[in-house]
Parts: structure tokens; C-alpha cells; sequence
């Protein structure tokens, strides 16, 4: 199915989890935040949350700022 | 009686204690190495950062910010910077403590226009009450207008961030009247955000009693950072010093420094 | 490749090394024991004393100032305060010279006035001569007229030292523009001597290229003078790390400390 | 006989030493320096430097200054 | 081919000219007779005045403002002084506009607190939109910021009035930076409203960029008040002509004003 | 009893009256022609000008500077501009007194570097003494040290002026503490000669209690020359009469311009 | 009947007029402002407006002000 | 003979007076001043002033200076 993933399009399997996103996209363990149509899911719910088709997915992580 | 070694209470921001009154921030550097050099030689114990897009397919084994400043050494502050309005900002600090592991403390900015980087005052004042009641800690950047830092603390804010002259801008404190009024009035730590570009400057907005100052390009923007950044750790406990220890009175006339008496010419 | 810890040469002053830059009065404290406290806070290791009668009659286990700051700890310089001649000025480093035991490094100042305490710039140019013909080492006070510090130099004193405002004034660096001009123009080291009033005003000197700073009222009369004199040694070494290091160029519009690329929202 | 000592007249033993002096003042050991007419006389020579009438005498110490 | 008495451009306020660039109070002198021969003198062809409750039982020969300086001879511009709420504010003009006959233009301040009399900024963003709607054409009194001015402007303002310093204190402008920056993004005139305490911070006001300079302390408080009235005048015109003229650029060293060649000694 | 339009003293210069208290150089103009309209737009009474050797050989049709600024019309004060030593100073000023039928008012200057275009003090003590002897109205040009100034006062010059800051540099005046002191003891008029670059800094010269400026650069090299020229004049207008229209205090806190009682609203 | 005017208990003669008030006031001719009620009765109806009992009535001109 | 008039060497006829090279230089009327071996020369003199060989001459005016 597609989703949106940081403004582009993107497939990934039907009714893939939050998780399962963040280990395609090689993020494993990482420190990042997820958001789906602008709402934070917990890292706690990312094995739980199934993502739908034309979910707006954002996943952000810390850089250097001022 | 003197005291060898007078010492000050340390900085209280929301029940914390910071021995260091430097904020820094982690932009605008050449290198990671750099930028954890600077950081850890300007003494600084919290930390600004920004949340952006992960950049997918990097390479995966490229260090991040969090890797080289570590929550666990450093007090982090994720800001709003590039929020232009209420909504993006609000956003920005939900997917900072999602990020940080439910950290409450923000900075808030939201900006009004690119070539001044001024705050947009109603919308800060919007966002700021948005996020006391959605349970933030709200350190907010605000222009120099002593009656919005006011209101800005009063609405529960933990502290006031005036700034002394344009973000990056590196011209100095403008409006020492202004500062010092904030700091007059304030019950909450006061400190200048954006302004300094060198050690005096730091001093100077110390000296009209601020409890701290954030910088960032000052030290990242030197020729040399780290050794700006030992500069800036220094200055700010120079100008507390300086403030704690009350000034000399300023004299129109000169007062000689040694005894007329006594001597032996005429 | 960056430097955790960049260093600076230390302040060389007649073929001597001193690893603070700044220089303190002894006058107008409150007790020796106040006096002691903020010379040994300050961190510096040049101090200035004058010569006077002694009180015949009094106490003869009163301590003295050599008693306070051993010339063993520290290296005195011996001043000319209140001396309105070359003759008066002359005559006092000679014995200068015989109570420190052939010492022969002096602060020269030949007063013209007393309600501004501006040098006399003949008379100074006058014992200048004389004194480095009868073999002293000569730290000259003036004023911040770039071509009589030129010429002072060139007549072989070790280190010139220009007023930033009148002394006991607290008024602070008057002339950034000429402070600068004596600075590059010199060969020996150039100390602003006269007119700091708080830390800001001293980093102000040094972010100048000044190569130290002779002060005594800003500390003696602060509120607090001991903790006003770890203010100022901390000031001295953040003002010479900001030249050190090259500040950030001042820019007339801002520009932001966060990038802008990389934001989810628009 | 009568000299003048930091500026007041003063009475000492004929052809009295400088060391002479500076004992009779209770200055002995302190750190001073000797003036006689104008020249200073060493810290050596203060056995020797006999006095004459009318000697314009300072005796000088370090005190505070800036 | 050069113009021996270059004109400039009159001031033009709601479509009505001006040529004068000074607008004076007429508040706190010592007798009307002084404030009638300060104004007249000032060259000043708007005034400001406030309008306040009828003292009842008054001897009914007493003169008024009006009076004084009539509507006929002068554009009068009725301020809301002392207003701490948009409702006052928005009260207070439509009461000076049926004293003034239907007279529209108001200078509006919302002031925030008795201490700085700086402007509350949200208020008077309210009242300015209601006096708008109302058809009353508004002259606002804010602070430094470029964007609430620039919103001042947007919401239909006439003229936008930032303040140099507090009123009354006489401080001079303190953040030029902010009010070049207001300068250069307005379409509507610009006016220094308060903080002039003599006539080179008048001057620098109108070398910055501004349109006009509205004063009332510096005049009325001032030794002799119709001589600074005077002196007022023509500072203005000076900083006009200057900033029109286009100053020399300032230059780091010296550069000789007579030629160096065709000397006649090597 | 107050005054419509309150006089000044005129400047009086050895002996002679001015109504204008501005003084202006003619060098570094575009052409003869944008000069004579600059100089008659100031309103200047005396002029500065410099001797040099007559071009040989070229067009005697051409106009010279004394057909531009007639000696009639205005007081020509030959400088000794370019000097670097007393003897050259004093051939110039004889040279110039025959060139102006004995004319023995001149502008002294002998300078001492040409990076800062700084006097040579001992140079131009010197030259004075020489000029004054030989019947000369010595005008002279020196630092911003008040004992300097004093003593070329006590030699005899008829007025002292001291540089604001570089000659051509239109920095502004760098030590306001000085040029008051000169001010305070002087009992021979004090110009400001050097520095000014616009209006303001020459409004803050009088204020300080000058008698009247000296410029040239700031005119001739504004983007208008004439306008300029017309701004200086108005600007020493201004600051003259602000200075004796003794100015308001400052103040630290606001103080409201129209009065609290008579509101009508709570 | 009694009305505030400028915050004041005053007693004018029953449904008197803004006009007869001003008059009383020996106000006539000046150049005031009415507000009655925290409403502007313009100039022209003064004569016409007339009080009712607790009217709120500010009486108003231009004094000096910055 | 030959003189140095402004730093150049000239050529001027023998025993010419001062007017006389004013003159050849087409200087006749003009606001200039003269010095003759670093000594002024009056205006009143300039006819009966003769020069010698070697002089050194001056001769300026007047121009723009600040």
C-alpha cells in the first residue's frame, strides 16, 4: 500500500506496523519520533500500530540547532 | 570579615539546578568534533537542538546530534526554530518529548519574519499557553519588550528569553533599559537569547543581572569555536561576578588611586 | 583537527613571564587583610605600591605593605603617583629602586592636573628619558594619543600604558578607536591603565588586542571587592581568549542558528 | 645636633650614623630606604654615612598605591 | 550641475501635508503663554492633546487649550494618554472627535504599565481595529518591534509612532537597529514618539530614517523651553537634510582633506 | 516672562564677531563650482584653505580658490596642513600672510603620522610659540587632552581645537569626557575640528559646550554636498541652542506627558 | 432629579435638557464633548436630549498633553 | 642664469627681478607669494628684489584645504 513518509510517496506492505516501517528503513534502535496524520504515536505503540493506506507518516530525529 | 571565595546560588530553572549560566546551542558548526568540543570547553549544561525529517537511506552508522551531546550528560532544549506559527511549534514540542522520552522542557520560539528573525508575539503568546496546558515546561523567546516578558511569565512560563539584538546578528546588546527592566520585574530566570557576538557582550547582559544567556553563532561563527567557547564560560561568570559584586559608582572626575600624604617632594 | 585546550603565550614584560594579564593597585582598600584577599583572588602577579614618608613614631609592629605582598610572591611595581614633575618622578624611583634592593622596574606617571590626573606629556617624555639612561625599566602611563605612546616606546619603555578613562573614573574604555591604533602600532606590550569600572569594560581593553589591563579602584571599590577581583581576572582571560579566537563578524540582518531544510511542516 | 628629618626638625647625636638613626627610630630591620640631601645613601653605607648638621633627612616605606 | 537649495518631499499624513516634520505635546508647561510661544516657535504644525473631564465651577474666563492653539492654525491630534484598555481608548477618541467637530485623526496609545508607559501591544492591536472600523483615522504609539509595527501598518494605521525610549525619560533612541528596520519596511510614515531628550537624538532619529519626531518632555522640561523649541526645529531639518544629503562613509584611518602635492618642503 | 526668540552670544574669534559658528574646509569638492555653492549653503563665515606651489605653466585663465572664496566675503584661515614639523609649519603660515596682505589669523597643524593625521604635540607646542612670537593669531589644531589644550590656551592661541576623532575619518567624537574637560577649562573658544561625519555629531559637538566645528570631509564627500552643507549648519544651530536651553534631565523610568487627574474613565 | 455628572450626584430640574445642563454649567458656547450613558450625544442634539433620572453624564474638553 | 624656481631647474635672464619672472610666467596680477631662499619676498619688493644665480624660488597661491 502507499503511505505518505516524510512528504514522499512510499509502499510498504498492507497493514505494515509503525515498527516494521521504522526496521525497512534501517532506523532500528534509533532515536527518532513518529507521527501519523499529525498525531505522535509512542514508541511504545510502534509494534502495535498498523499504518493504513495514505497514512501521512513523519519520522523526525534530533539535529544541531540554536 | 571578607570571604576568600564568595559563591552564588546556582541557576533554578523548573526545580533544576545549572552550575553553568551558558546556554549553547549545536547549529552552524563545522563538525561534529567541533561542536562537542566547544560545547564541553564553554561549560554549558543544557543544550539547545532542533527536530527535523530523518534523512531516510542515509547511512545508517552517521553519528546524530544525540550521539555526540548525550541526554544523559547534558540538559537538552529542543526548540521551535523555523515555526512560524503556533500550530508548527506546538507540533515541533510534541515530537521533541516523544523523541526525548517524555522531556517537558522546551524553547519556544515562533517566529515573525526571516529578515529579523523577531518573535511573532501573538502567536508566541497562543503556543505558549497551549503548551503550559498540554503539561510543557516553556523557556520562551520573546522580543525586549518588558510588558510581553511579563505576561509571558505570568501565563507560567519558567523563563523569559528577551533577546539582546537579532538572532545571528552578533551586534550586542541594543536596549540595556530594556533588559534591565525584564530583569526588574521578573520572578522567573531571565536570560538573553540571541545578540552576543563576543565575550563582552556576554558580560554585559550579565552585569544588568540576567540569570544566563544562549548563544549560538557567537561560538560556532568564531574563527576559532573552542577557544570562543572558553571565552563565553568565562565572560558569564565575569559579568555575575561583576553584578553580585556591585560596581564601582561611575565618577565625572578622576580619584588618585594612592595616598597624598606623606610625601616627601612638595 | 581541532584543540581542546588551545593555549596562549603568556605576557612577557621585560624579558619576565606572567601568566596573568592582569595588574592590580594595592590603594584604597578597606583593611590589608581585604587588600590581600582580592590581590590573591585576582590571580594576578604584578602589583603596584607607591612610596611615601615613613610615619615616624607609629606603631612599630603595624604591618607594612611589604609585609602584605611579599616581593618573594609577587612582582611589585613600584609607582609615581602624585608626582607633577620629571624631577619628583625620578627622584621617587630611585628610592624605589634602593628599597626593593636594585629592583629597577617602575611605573612611570608624571601627573599634569589634579582633577583629571591626565600625564603631563612633556614632563613624562622628560623622566622617561632620564630614568631609562639611569638603567630602569620603565612601564609608562599616558595618554591615548597614538603618536606620543609611539614615541614613548621608541624610547625605549617596556611597556606603555595608555588611559582608558581618567583613573578612579569607573567610566570605562572613552576611545575604542585610538586604544586600537596604539595596539597596532606596538612592539611592547601596551596595558590599558585607568578607567575600568566593571568586567565588561576589562574584556573590552583585551578583545581590544590590549596585552593586559592595570587596575585598582574598580576592585577597591566594589561592594565586594574579593569577589569583584576573581570578576575581573576571569574577565581578562575571556577578553584575550574573544581576540584570540576572532569574534564572528557583526551582520545587520539575522540569520537563523537551526536549518531550515528538513521541516515536516510547511 | 639638628637635622631634618621627613621635613621636621629633629635632634640626633653629633656625627650620628644613618644605622644610628634608624635604630633610634625603632625602624631597624624594617624595609625603608635613605635619603640624605637629596641622594639616596645605600643600605651598605648606613653604618658608615656619618651625619652632619642640617642634613635634610627622608626615610621612605611602601605603602598602597595604584 | 549642482542645486543650490535642494528640496525635499513634505510630510504627508492621511493625505494632508506637512511641513514641518516636528509634532509637539502640549503637556507639562509652566504657563499656557510659555506653551503658546514653545509651539509657535518649535515650527510644529500638529499637537497633540488629551482630553479630560471639565473641571465644573471653574472660573468660566479661563482659557483653554483650544484657545490656545486653535484648530484653525494647527492640526490637533487628540491622544488617548492614560488609557490602560482598548475600550478606554476607543471611548476617549470619539469624544475628542465630537469636541473636534468630526476631526478623525487620533493618536492612539493602549499604555501596558505606569512604570516604562510602554504600549500593551494586544490592546492596542484591539483598539486600533475598532477605531478603524470606525472610521477614525489612527496614529499609533508602539514599541520597537518591526512586526507589530509592520501590523500596525497592514491593519490600516496612518502613521506608526515607535518609541525612541520610555516617554518622559529623555534617554535617547536605544535600539537603532530596530527602528532603521521599522524605516525600511514601511509604507506609511514613521515618527519617533518619545525618548528624544535633546536635539541630536531628534537628529538621529530623522538620520535613521524616520518621517517626523513627536516630542513633548524635551521641550516643556527643558531650562528654557522656547529656546529648545527652537533648537528642535532645526534638528530635525538637520537630520532630514542629512539623511537625504547621504553621509560620508565612516573610514577605519585618517584621510587628509588638502591635497598632498605642490608642497613646497620635503 | 518668557522670550519669543532668545539671542546668543556671538562667536567672537581674536577679536572678530561670526554669526556662524560652523567652520569649513574647501578641499576634496567635484568642482569649483559644487564648493561655492556648499560653502554659501553652510553659511560659514570662515573657510580654512592651503598653500601649495603655483601650478607653472598651466591655463592662467583657470580660477583660483581666492576668486571662488573671496577674502572680501569670507575669513580665510590658511591651515598649515601637511606640515610634519614646526619649521614647515611657520614657512607655510609666513608664506600665507603675505599671500592674504598680511592677514595673520592661521589654522596650526603639524601632524605627526599619516595613518591617524594625529598631531605632533611637541611639534605643535613648538610651531605656536614660533608663530605667536612673530605676531601670528594662532588657531591650532590638537589632540583631545585637556593639559594639552590648557597649555596651548595659556601660550597664547586664540582658540584650541581638538579632533573628535581623525581627520576624514567621520567616526563622530570618540571621548565626549574630553572634549567637555577642554570645555569646562577653557577661557578661549573650543572648535571640534575633525571627526564629524553628520548632522548629529555635530549637533552633540555644541551640546557639549563647544563654540562652534570645524569640517570638510563630512560636506564635500556626502552623496549631496550642498544639502549636507545646509544640514551642518542647522545641526550647530541646533546644538548650540539645545546647549544653552540647558536640557532636560535624563530619567530612568517614563513620566507621562498629559496629567492623570480628570479622567473620566476608572 | 439627580444624575452623576463627572462622577459627581448632581440635582438638575426634571427632564432638563444636555443644552439647560450646559447652561447651568455656565459652560454655554464652550467647547465640550457630552457623553450621556457612555454614548456621545453629538452637539446637535443637545438641546433635544433630554436627562432621564441616574443618568451617567461626562462632561468633557481639551486640556495639555503629550 | 639659472635658478631653481619650485623645485625645477630655469633659465631666466641675468639679474632679472622677481616681477620680471612673475611676469614671464604669466603670473602678472595673480594672488601669489614669493620666498627667495626660504625667505618672503614683499610684494612691495618684487620690482626692486634682483635674483641671483642659484636662488632657490617659491612661488605658491592659495588652494581648497580642509
Amino acid at each position: 500500500m502507499k503511505i505518505e513518509l516524510n512528504g514522499e510517496n512510499t509502499e510498504v506492505s498492507d497493514g505494515a506496523s509503525i515498527q516494521a516501517l521504522v526496521d525497512q528503513l534501517e532506523l532500528t534502535g534509533r532515536r527518532i519520533a513518529v507521527e501519523v496524520n499529525e498525531e505522535i504515536v509512542p514508541r511504545s505503540e510502534h509494534d502495535s500500530h498498523q499504518l493504513s493506506p495514505g497514512d501521512r507518516v513523519e519520522v523526525v530525529h534530533a539535529i544541531g540547532g540554536g | 570579615m571578607t570571604n576568600e571565595n564568595p559563591q552564588d546560588t546556582p541557576l533554578t530553572i523548573d526545580g533544576t539546578t545549572y552550575h553553568s549560566r551558558l546556554l549553547v546551542g549545536t547549529g552552524k558548526y563545522a563538525s561534529w568534533e567541533q561542536a562537542r568540543e566547544a560545547i564541553e570547553t564553554s561549560g554549558a549544561e543544557m543544550v539547545t537542538m532542533a527536530v527535523r525529517r530523518t534523512n531516510l537511506g542515509q547511512n545508517p552508522d552517521e553519528p546524530s546530534l544525540l550521539d555526540i551531546v548525550s541526554p544523559e550528560q547534558y540538559t537538552l532544549l529542543p526548540n521551535t526554530a523555523g515555526c512560524y506559527n503556533a500550530r508548527d511549534a506546538v507540533r515541533t514540542c510534541k515530537l521533541a518529548r516523544e523523541l526525548l522520552d517524555g522531556h517537558n522542557l522546551v524553547k519556544l520560539e515562533v517566529l515573525g519574519d526571516e529578515k529579523t528573525l523577531y518573535p511573532d508575539v501573538t502567536e508566541t503568546l497562543k503556543a505558549a499557553e497551549q503548551l503550559i496546558d498540554d503539561g510543557f515546561r516553556v523557556m520562551v523567546y520573546t522580543n525586549d519588550d518588558p510588558l510581553i516578558a511579563l505576561r509571558l511569565e505570568r501565563m507560567g512560563c519558567v523563563a523569559v528569553m528577551p533577546l539582546g539584538a537579532p538572532i545571528g546578528s552578533g551586534l550586542g546588546i541594543q536596549n540595556r533599559y530594556n533588559i534591565r527592566t525584564i530583569v526588574e520585574n521578573a520572578s522567573v530566570p531571565v536570560l538573553v537569547d540571541a545578540g552576543v557576538g563576543t565575550a563582552s557582550d556576554a558580560s554585559v547582559a550579565m552585569e544588568l543581572g540576567c540569570d544566563g544567556v544562549l548563544m549560538n553563532t557567537a561560538i560556532a561563527e568564531a574563527r576559532e569555536p573552542v577557544r570562543m567557547a572558553r571565552a563565553m564560560g568565562k565572560a558569564i561568570e565575569a559579568g555575575r561576578d561583576a553584578y553580585l559584586a556591585g560596581r564601582m559608582p561611575k565618577k565625572a572626575y578622576a580619584s588618585a588611586s594612592s595616598p597624598l600624604d606623606g610625601t616627601f617632594f612638595q
